[in-house]
């Protein structure tokens, strides 16, 4: 028994309508990487959570090296030695990398042997040494603002290990990363298992899980449905357990049937606020029936691009013409009535409204045309049938069905609902990007099959994703970009994801 | 000290003496303890109570200073008093309530009676105003005869009739002393605070433009200590406090002339005290005498202007309250004497005198 | 154990009348008013007096209840009337505050805006010598309007220059206090009243002195209007276009420019309707309750209708009950001061007793859920 | 003139200023404080009232008890600034609703304790706590420095004590944990929780602290204008401080800055108003000058404010 290094017994917790976690018990081994996988809403973060002392549970028990343990704060989980990589950073945007690292663990001084300060600099040489010696290399007096997604992750992990963690728990960590930085990152969670360190890691990549993991909870609806040792079973049992059906790995993908140019953007140039060129004289165009995706590494442009054609952003010069129509300085709801899809990088904030229902997201974008509204009136009714016609249609889960607050869904489902939204507008362009980002595998495979069937009729699609397997599986035109400009434009047979690869690295021109 | 007297609860005896009157006095948001105007209007009622121990008395406070919501707080409670005294200007449109309420006696104090279906003058309202340009006067010479600086000056409020009077009354006062004694007494006026009457006349003076900005009444306060004024009369409501926190603040020897009521305590100034003496509106006197008045039948409707000839105005020499000079007093109750044989006639915002020329000049 | 369980008591009277969540919008508010009156019951015996009977006396006071004794030409019918004259203004302000409040903005100006409006419509309508007719319908407009652009002007600065609008209402409240002060002052002042020159009977918004049946009454005509365009702010934001953007606007700046919504337009136009009531506050406020406007005094109703406006859920309909629960004490006020005695002050604690239970109500809500969970946990469990 | 422009100007702009570092404290912290105008009321109250019970009990003259008068308005303004902290924090009570309702309680309180206190232990009626008159002093070697010397002339002592406390607090709020803490509570309250610090213990002395500050800057209003307490302290100072805040940035030095030009512009009005030599009446006009000269202000400077992320939220664990 006393090989645990955590034990957590009959788990159960409940939010208001759902069961999250339902007696879920589970041993993790010292020195072992145990993943845990499920669907979205399955309950991982939930149980997880209880273990960081985020949430009580309402029922079970928890064991950490054998002793029987009420973690009642994060501060407890700390003591424990437990330290949590939540996928939502909790960093400060405002604050250095140190100041984020030290937070509550304030190294002081005194000044003139009276005034306690908050010893900054030997922090930030503390903090350097510790990022060096685990390979996470970081300018700890960058602020979190200017971090892109990956750094800001180390940031976290560094949090966890400046506080001496043993147990370390991941929540998604690679849902936001490239290939190379996940490579990367699977390379340190190995490193610190070597190091002696317990890990904890919650994936929906199954990749990953037979990459790295030793043994692999699977979860479904709040309840554990086995514990596999990874090494002795198929990804595809895995994910069969996780979905409780089979899933098909292949897409089922049929050449395209190009029709007419949709989209046609002509040396489009962008700006960020500070009046840096993120994107550079980028040309491309996207026919009827394609699925255009921009591959590269993040940051390199790739989301301005897609606001800019949205017109989330302002175009500094170029011209961006949809079915030949001039878009270029129109309006937003303009675009979307001349036919544009946008399923935004940033759900939580850009793409749904969290304190509304599901029904009057669903409706965000049709609200002020009939049958959703007539001379101004709203029609409640058609709100209700539509937002229960997409539910059921695009298995949205969610407790209180269209009167559900948007908020209490999970990670996936709220995306669910953006794209089914989107896709009801039957536009001509959808624009698509990271649709896939922290959803199940199960769900994925919706995702992807929608893509297709929505070009197979005759939409233009726009992918800007970060996952090269991603855009290898559904693409067929791949951009490559790097350092906002299109490196290399070129049909999916025509390249190799090694290709691909070297394109975004910047290593190879086109 | 909503209850005094053995009041407890104005409903509960039913059985009123014949001079257990019911009394409620109903004030503007200062209150009756305002240490100035209302209190001296509640106290002349406390007197009267004292005497007649079966009366009582109720105080209500209006919250808003409004005119309209005045006349609405009288009109919440009339039907449960038999007399209402209604201290300010505020309570002028209470002639409607006097009229629909005849069995009720009203004493307004400061206003005029505003006029309903052409009558001006009610049967049940006693509405007593002052003169208050004797007062000023009074302490006019007061402040003339005592300065050594040789520079007074008054600072008031609005120029509404009322501050008027009290500017010119005190003008009259200081040119009566020079002229009478010789002295060479300076008026200062600070440009820029110069009031314009409800003509629209330009009256000179120092108004603060508010009765109730200490800040301004600080800033004047100052700018008049710096001309080298050692004397300053204030009738300007809270305005006034401002002008005795900048003398009291100042480490010159300037002295404040109090307006309305006795403010010596408000001339506290550690061991010392700043006030030089006030200038009185009798107004608790007045509103004992129109309730005694009322115990005794003699009650009667009108509007009056009540002046030194019923010892209505004046000036504080009680020992104790002032630091005039025996001297001063004397010079300035010879005058008195004047003024109440109408010899001596100060000028007013309207009666047709100015301060540099008026009867007994 | 015994005190937990009396403790278990107590919070089951608190909080199973608000268990049900449907009917949490109406029961929460009643539950924390029903605490605020017990505590100030307990101020009032502090202080020696008997809460009951001043709780009355504040119903009598309001003419929700018979008093003993009444004035000439005075009923309990005329005190009620003065009760909806006095509570029209309260309803817009805190009508105007709601609106602003559902597109994200603070509108702390409503005693400015009613202020500037008054004053407008009162030299532009209330001096004209027109007719009845169309001055009364002309105050509503000018009041409207003149508040709407004021409104507008703050949700300009804020769209424009990123001025947040809790800065610059601040700033237009004392400027508009100072500049009209010195118009009244300068050309519109009473010397009798020391207030603006009284409007004409045409242009007032209240028919003062109407007599019938021996009775003088005071019928306010914008009380009506109050609640109708209660009703009608109601419909705009559930079930019109205009209110869901304005919505969204409020609830997520971002995601409603994504959904295509104009943001600044929103923005403005939501504070040219919370202007806009703002004004109507103003009229029957100032050419209504009042026919005059004191010089440098900003009426505190503008503070007041934030929390009225918050313990009416910022639900118009909501808000018609607390503007009545909140003028009824205002207006009992005087009453129970004269009959138990009771100061001034002490109305002016309940009101904020009142307010502090309400602001309660998230907390209210978050215990009875708990409490829903446990017995939830304590049924299964036995089963 | 310009002397006293910035004599008046420094001795309004000061206890404004220290009110709006006690609203940067509670708003960086994450709670909307609109209370401050009724913390300073209160403070100023109990300061007051103790000021006038100690000389009353010890027969000690009230002027020269100016010090403990202040000591005693921070520790009243911090009492009843627990009202705010408790509601807003441990009752998750809507801010915006808690910090209006103080305000009103804060008035109708102390009016009403005032007129009581005043009846029923100095047997006296009286709606106001008369203080003496705060001393005020010069430094000579610097007042004699042209212009810039006005601002070392008349000199109230709470002008130095706030200079002192403002640095201070600027000290606390940027170089401390504590005030690293209270910053990260504001902008992100979650990473503040995961980090094992008690957010609500955090906001909760960020509130204190305004309560405390707050108490002050209205002690030394009441001493620099009438040297008196009674209900006329509460003429909108408090939602100045909140405006001067934000015109500020949120930072404390900006909002120095802030309540100088009011200050200056609030002095330089009746400067102005006395050379134009127009009647009392124009006065008015002059007074706008501060609000208005703010608006033109924002007008330029505010493009880049932002306010605490995380401020006026209620913060619940669960919620992200
Ligand atoms: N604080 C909360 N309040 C209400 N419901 C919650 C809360 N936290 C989680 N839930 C619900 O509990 C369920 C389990 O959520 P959890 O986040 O643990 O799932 P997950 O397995 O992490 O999903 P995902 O793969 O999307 O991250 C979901 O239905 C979610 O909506
Ligand atoms: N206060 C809340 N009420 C209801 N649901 C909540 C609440 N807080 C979080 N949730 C839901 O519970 C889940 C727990 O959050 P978690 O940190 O695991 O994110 P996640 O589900 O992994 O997000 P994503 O799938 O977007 O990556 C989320 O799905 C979230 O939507
Ligand atoms: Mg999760
Ligand atoms: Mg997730």
């Amino acid at each position: 028994m006393s090989d645990y290094i955590v034990e957590m017994k009959h788990i159960t917790k409940r939010f208001p309508g759902i069961v999250a976690n339902d007696d879920v018990s589970i041993g993790i081994k010292k020195g072992e990487i145990f993943a845990l996988l499920g669907e979205n809403g399955a309950g991982k973060s939930t149980l997880m959570s209880i273990l960081s002392g985020m949430y009580e549970p309402d029922e079970g028990e928890v064991y950490i090296r054998g002793e029987k343990v009420q973690i009642s704060s994060p501060n407890h989980a700390a003591k424990l030695n437990i330290g949590m990589v939540h996928q939502h950073f909790k960093l400060v945007p405002d604050y250095t990398i140190t100041e984020n690292i030290i937070l509550g663990i304030e190294p002081m001084k005194r000044f003139a042997g009276i005034f306690p300060y908050v010893d900054i600099q030997s922090a930030n040489r503390k903090i350097e040494e510790l990022s060096k010696s685990f390979g996470l290399e970081v300018d700890p007096k960058k602020r979190i603002t200017d971090l892109t997604v990956s750094m800001q992750q180390r940031v976290e992990i560094l949090k966890v290990l400046y506080r001496e963690a043993e147990i370390l728990i991941f929540d998604e960590p690679t849902a936001v990363l490239t290939p190379q930085e996940i490579e990367f990152l699977l390379d340190i969670i190995e490193g610190l298992r070597q190091g002696g360190k317990t890990i904890i890691l919650i994936t929906h990549k199954l990749d990953e899980i037979k990459k790295v993991a030793d043994r692999c909870a699977v979860l479904n609806k709040g309840k554990l449905i086995d514990v596999l040792d990874v090494k002795e079973t198929s990804t595809n049992y895995m994910a069969q357990l996780m979905v409780g059906r089979e899933v098909s790995f292949e897409s089922a993908k049929t050449p395209a049937q190009m029709k007419d140019e949709v989209l046609k953007v002509e040396n489009l140039t962008v700006k960020n606020e500070d009046g840096f060129e993120v994107v550079k004289d980028v040309s491309f165009s996207i026919r009827g029936g394609e699925i255009f995706a921009i591959a590269g590494v993040a940051d390199n442009g790739q989301v301005e691009i897609a606001d800019a054609i949205a017109g989330l952003t302002k175009v500094s010069s170029g011209k961006i013409l949809l079915n030949e129509q001039d878009i270029t300085d129109e309006r937003i709801r303009k675009r979307t009535e001349a036919g544009i899809s946008y399923i935004p990088e940033d759900r939580q904030s850009v793409g749904l409204i969290l304190d509304f229902d599901v029904a009057t997201n669903l409706a965000l974008k049709q609200y002020y045309k009939e049958p959703f509204s007539r001379n101004g009136i709203l029609n409640k009714e058609e709100f209700d049938q539509f937002g229960n016609r997409l539910i059921e249609k695009y298995d949205i889960r969610s407790g209180q069905g269209i009167q559900t607050q948007v908020r209490s869904m999970s990670g996936g489902n709220q995306q669910k609902a953006i794209i089914a939204r989107e896709i009801e507008l039957q536009s001509p362009l959808m624009i698509f990007v990271q649709p896939t980002r922290g959803v199940d595998i199960g769900a994925i495979e919706n995702i992807h099959k929608m893509m297709i069937q929505e070009r197979d009729k005759g939409k233009a699609i726009l992918l800007v994703s970060l996952e090269l397997d991603e855009i290898m599986d559904v693409a067929d035109t791949i951009g490559v970009i790097y350092n906002g400009r299109l490196q290399k434009v070129a049909s999916s047979e025509s390249l190799t994801k090694n290709e691909v690869g070297e394109y975004m690295m910047g290593a190879k021109h086109g | 000290s909503n209850d005094s007297g053995n009041d407890n609860g104005a409903n509960t005896d039913s059985e009123t003496e014949k001079d257990g009157l019911k009394i409620v006095i109903i004030s503007s948001p200062s209150g009756v303890d305002d240490r100035s105007f209302n209190q001296n209007n509640y106290e002349g009622i406390l007197s009267f109570i004292e005497e007649h121990p079966n009366a009582t008395v109720k105080d209500i406070k209006e919250p808003t200073g409004d005119p309209a919501a005045g006349v609405q707080a009288v009109a919440d409670v009339v039907a449960d008093y038999d007399v209402i005294v209604t201290p300010g200007f505020q309570f002028a449109g209470i002639s409607q309530l006097a009229v629909e309420n005849p069995d009720k006696q009203f004493i307004l104090i400061d206003s005029h009676p505003a006029e309903v279906d052409g009558q001006t003058e009610f049967e049940n309202v006693y509405a007593m105003t002052f003169a208050e340009e004797e007062s000023g006067f009074l302490v006019g010479m007061a402040a003339a005869l005592e300065t050594k600086t040789n520079k007074v000056a008054v600072v008031n409020g609005i120029a509404y009739p009322s501050n008027v009077n009290y500017q010119f009354g005190f003008e009259s006062g200081v040119n009566y002393v020079n002229k009478v004694y010789g002295k060479n007494v300076e008026i200062v006026e600070l440009a820029g605070y110069a009031g314009t009457d409800v003509t629209g006349a330009d009256v000179g003076g120092n108004y603060a433009g508010d009765f109730a900005d200490e800040p301004t009444g600080k800033v004047i306060g100052n700018a008049l200590i710096e001309q080298g004024v050692d004397t300053i009369f204030i009738a300007a409501g809270g305005t006034g406090n401002g002008v005795i926190t900048a003398v009291k603040e100042s480490d010159k020897d300037v002295k404040i002339i109090g307006g309305d009521v006795d403010q010596w305590e408000d001339g506290v100034n550690g061991s010392e005290n700043v006030i030089l003496t006030s200038a009185l509106k009798v107004m608790d006197l007045n509103v004992e005498r129109s309730l005694n008045a009322i115990v005794d039948g003699t009650f009667e409707g009108a509007n009056v202007l009540l002046k030194a000839d019923t010892d209505s105005t004046g000036y504080v020499k009680e020992e104790g309250r002032h630091q005039l000079s025996e001297d001063t007093i004397s010079k300035i109750d010879e005058a008195y004497d004047l003024m109440q044989s109408g010899e001596v006639e100060p000028a007013s915002n309207f009666n047709g005198h100015t301060p540099e020329s008026f009867p007994g000049l | 154990m015994d005190k937990d369980k009396r403790k278990l008591n107590l919070s089951k009277i608190i909080f199973k009348p608000i268990r049900n969540e449907k009917w949490q919008p109406i029961t929460i508010p009643v539950v924390s008013i029903v605490i605020s009156f017990i505590a100030a019951a307990i101020v009032i015996l502090l202080i020696g007096k008997n809460p009951l009977q001043a709780f009355y006396n504040l119903l009598q006071g309001a003419g929700i209840m018979p008093k003993p004794a009444y004035a000439g030409y005075k009923s309990m019918l005329t005190d009620f009337l003065s009760l909806l004259n006095a509570m029209t203004p309260l309803v817009f302000a805190s009508l105007a505050v709601a609106v602003a409040l559902k597109a994200g903005l603070f509108n702390i100006g409503v005693s400015g805006q009613m202020l500037v409006s008054g004053f407008i419509a009162t030299i532009i309508v209330g001096y004209s010598g027109l007719d009845a007719i169309i001055a009364k319908p002309l105050v509503l407009v000018v009041g409207f309007i003149t508040g709407g652009l004021v409104g507008g002007l703050v949700g300009w600065l804020k769209y424009r220059f990123n001025i947040n609008e809790v800065v610059s209402t601040i700033m237009l409240n004392y400027t508009a206090q100072y500049i009209i002060s010195f118009f009244i002052q300068m050309y519109y002042i009473d010397p009798l009243s020391r207030q603006s020159k009284y409007v004409s009977e045409e242009a007032r918004l209240t028919l003062v002195n109407v007599e019938m049946a021996n009775l003088k009454m005071d019928i306010p005509l914008g009380f009506i209007l109050a609640i109708v365009v209660a009703i009608l702010l109601k419909f705009l934001l559930d079930r019109t276009v205009v209110g869901y953007e304005i919505k969204a606007v409020g609830a997520n700046r971002k995601a409603a420019k994504f959904a295509g919504i104009n943001v600044g337009k929103n923005m403005v136009l939501a504070m040219v309707i919370s202007g806009g009531l703002a004004g109507l506050a103003g009229v029957t406020y100032y050419l209504g309750y009042y026919a005059s406007i004191q010089p440098k005094v900003l009426s505190s109703m503008g503070f007041d209708s934030i929390a009225v406006s918050l313990l009416g859920n910022i639900h118009p309909i909501g808000i018609i009950f607390s503007s009545f629960l909140v003028s009824i004490i205002d207006q009992g006020s005087t009453y129970m001061s004269s009959q138990a005695g009771i100061r001034q002050e002490i109305a002016s604690v309940i009101i904020g007793l009142i307010l502090l239970f309400s602001a309660c109500g998230a907390y209210l809500k978050h215990k009875a859920s708990q409490l829903k969970e446990k017995n939830v946990d304590r049924k299964e469990r036995r089963s | 003139m310009m002397d006293t422009v910035i004599i008046d100007g420094l001795s309004f702009a000061l206890p404004l200023f220290i009110i709006a570092i006690g609203g940067i404290y509670s708003e960086k912290s994450g709670i909307t404080n609109l209370a401050l105008e009724g913390f300073q009321g209160f403070g100023a109250f109990v300061g007051a009232l103790s000021a006038v019970l100690i000389a009353h009990t010890s027969g000690i003259g009230v002027e020269h008890l100016f010090y403990v008068a202040l000591l005693f308005s921070m520790i009243g303004g911090m009492m009843f600034s627990i009202i705010h902290a408790v509601l807003c924090i441990k009752f998750k009570a809507d801010q915006v609703i808690s910090g209006v309702v103080i305000n009103i309680l804060a008035l109708a309180l102390t009016t009403f304790l005032t007129a009581q206190i005043n009846v029923l232990v100095f047997g006296q009626a009286s709606d106001r706590f008369q203080l003496g008159v705060s001393d005020r002093f010069t430094i000579e070697f610097l007042a004699n420095i042209p212009v810039i010397g006005a601002a070392f002339t008349n000199i109230y002592p709470f002008e130095i004590i706030i200079v002192i406390i403002a640095c201070f607090a600027w000290y606390l709020l940027y170089k401390s944990k504590f005030g690293m803490r209270l910053r990260a509570a504001g902008e992100n309250p979650h990473s503040v929780d995961a980090a094992g610090v008690d957010v609500s213990k955090v906001r909760f002395s960020a509130v204190l602290i305004s309560g405390l500050l707050s108490g002050l800057g209205g002690m030394c209003f009441a001493y620099s204008i009438s040297a008196n307490f009674s209900s006329s302290i509460y003429m909108g100072y408090g939602f100045l401080a909140i405006a001067a805040l934000i015109f500020g940035n949120w930072k404390i030095l900006p909002t120095l800055v802030a309540c100088l030009i009011f200050g200056f512009a609030k002095s330089g009005g009746s400067a102005i108003a006395m050379v134009m030599e127009l009647p009392s009446s124009f006065t008015d006009l002059f007074m706008t000058l501060p609000y208005v000269l703010t608006l033109l202000l924002l007008i330029f400077f505010s493009k880049s404010n932002r306010a605490p992320r995380a401020l006026g939220e209620i913060y619940d664990k669960g919620k992200r």
